[in-house]
């Protein structure tokens, strides 16, 4: 049976890779890519709706992933490496770290609230109220209040589609005809992002998605992405 | 053990900053309300000592814990003028009322999407904004700018000086 | 007269509630700093004693008085009903900014990998973190930090006392 996995509970993809890392018990420094992959996939698949923003930060991290387990599982391809430098860094030392990172500032905010709530030692201040008048003095900042109306106008509401086309599904194969004609209308390029961009169905951003990867494994797409992290370069083969 | 709800009292009065009834605290300390006030009674006497600046005292059925009146003098000279900004809300809806003015509250709801009632009534209360006029349309809205102690606060001569917003 | 200005400081920093500094009470007081260190020893030595449920801590050059920490269960029980709670997310956030102070809201998002304007926009809102400058690189970035306000919420006397992070 299938059952739905409220994605919004988890705050953003580390969230979930930590998550599946001790549902699983794995250990954190040996992470078995391919498995947590999988598993990482099958737990989006099964999801209720979300946003789109935070879909595309859970696609980000799904590619790196995949990009991951196919630099583990192809053999070393640069001649130039001699034999005893078998010492390479793991390509899962940037996930690893990153994973430690964000478990830990994810830990000092659950103790943050245990602060909150008394249950670990702490202080109290005096809850000022009833105080004699204080004198008080506004600070203002020129640039702070630029900066405010800049932020009111950049969150101007974008106008709703004025009619809802009813959900069809959407076809694989039509997305991955309509990515190649893209690449060609770009000259042959480009970043995963800009791909997405236009994207406002959950749906329609799925199969866009799984367009992209089945041509990229038919190596008619080659992804490559510079660092871990950054947008995805897309190119024709 | 006595010493331990005293300290506890002292405790409780000190955080709260207010009026703690006799009630809530026989409930939190869970003792008898009898025994509570022998205790007060003793801890009230403490804090009579010279060389104490602040007192308990019995209020409403209750306690207070606050500064003796003989240090008002000292405690006036001690206030420190507090630094206050704008909320990110109130900036906001400045900024907005800055440039886009004379404007009305409804023109400032739809563009931020948010209610700024509360936000406006307090620009309105530090001076920064005032009803410059009502709009010609159905319901006549008041419209709202900017005040002569905006241009002050931030140091504009007129609201020519606003910073140009580049177009986007 | 020693009685006078101990009464005196302990009106203070009750009423401030908040870090007093050396120098400040200096000048509130006129006496010289070595006199008021001396002060300060005995009159922290005469909250120590048991009985007593407030202490007086050093802190940065100056002085806060708040609970003594063996009464934060009884005092948790006693505090009256906050605001909404944070949210997993904005806990994540705050205890980042709290860490790596000061930090840009870009350099959040790379470590919790997601977008964070809105929950730093909450609390902004609730006055838990300010903006303390721009960063010296492309884009001039704003800088965040955390208040007074969320010392006093978390119970912290200072940056200092944040619970060291889980080493790796």
């Amino acid at each position: 049976m299938t059952y739905l996995v409220d994605i919004e509970a988890f705050h953003g993809p580390l969230d979930l890779l930590l998550f599946l890392i001790e549902k699983n018990e794995l250990d954190i420094y040996d992470i078995p890519i391919a498995f947590i992959t999988d598993q990482y996939l099958q737990y989006l698949q099964t999801t209720g709706e979300f946003d789109l923003e935070k879909m595309g930060e859970f696609l980000i991290m799904t590619t790196y992933l995949l990009n991951l387990k196919s630099r583990l599982l192809l053999p070393r391809t640069n001649p130039s490496q001699s034999e005893d430098e078998e010492e390479q860094i793991d390509p899962r030392e940037e996930l690893v770290q990153k994973l430690l990172e964000y478990r830990r500032y994810k830990e000092a905010g659950q103790q943050l609230q245990q602060r909150e709530l008394g249950l670990t030692e702490r202080v109290y201040y005096r809850q000022a109220k009833g105080e004699p008048d204080r004198d008080e003095v506004l600070v203002v900042d020129l640039a702070a209040l630029v900066r405010a109306y800049r932020n009111v106008m950049r969150r101007l509401p974008v106008p709703e589609p004025e009619a809802i086309i009813p959900e069809g599904d959407v076809n694989v194969s039509d997305k991955m005809m309509e990515i190649l004609e893209i690449l060609v209308q770009q000259k042959g390029k480009i970043s995963f992002r800009q791909l997405f961009a236009n994207i406002s169905r959950r749906r329609e951003g799925l199969a866009l998605f799984l367009a992209l990867l089945e041509l990229i494994r038919l190596q008619k797409v080659k992804a490559q992405q510079n660092s871990p992290w950054e947008d995805i370069q897309l190119e024709m083969w | 053990m006595r010493d331990e709800i005293k300290a506890a009292i002292e405790a409780i009065l000190f955080m709260r900053g207010e009026r703690v009834g006799a009630d809530e605290l026989v409930e939190i300390l869970d003792i008898p309300l009898l025994e509570l006030r022998d205790i007060m009674r003793e801890l009230i006497g403490e804090y009579y000592q010279p060389g104490r600046g602040l007192q308990i005292m019995p209020v409403d059925d209750g306690y207070l814990m606050c500064t003796k009146s003989e240090y008002s003098e000292i405690l006036a000279r001690s206030v420190q003028p507090v630094k206050r900004r704008l909320s990110q809300a109130a900036l906001e809806t400045l900024a907005l009322i800055a440039y886009r003015q004379p404007i009305t509250r409804a023109e400032i709801e739809k563009i931020r999407g948010v209610k700024v009632e509360r936000v406006m009534a307090n620009l309105m209360e530090r001076g920064l904004i005032e009803e410059v006029g009502v709009k010609d349309v159905v319901g006549k809205p008041i419209l709202y700018g900017t005040t002569q102690e905006f241009l002050r606060l931030y140091g504009l001569t007129s609201l020519k000086d606003l910073p140009p917003l580049e177009e986007e």
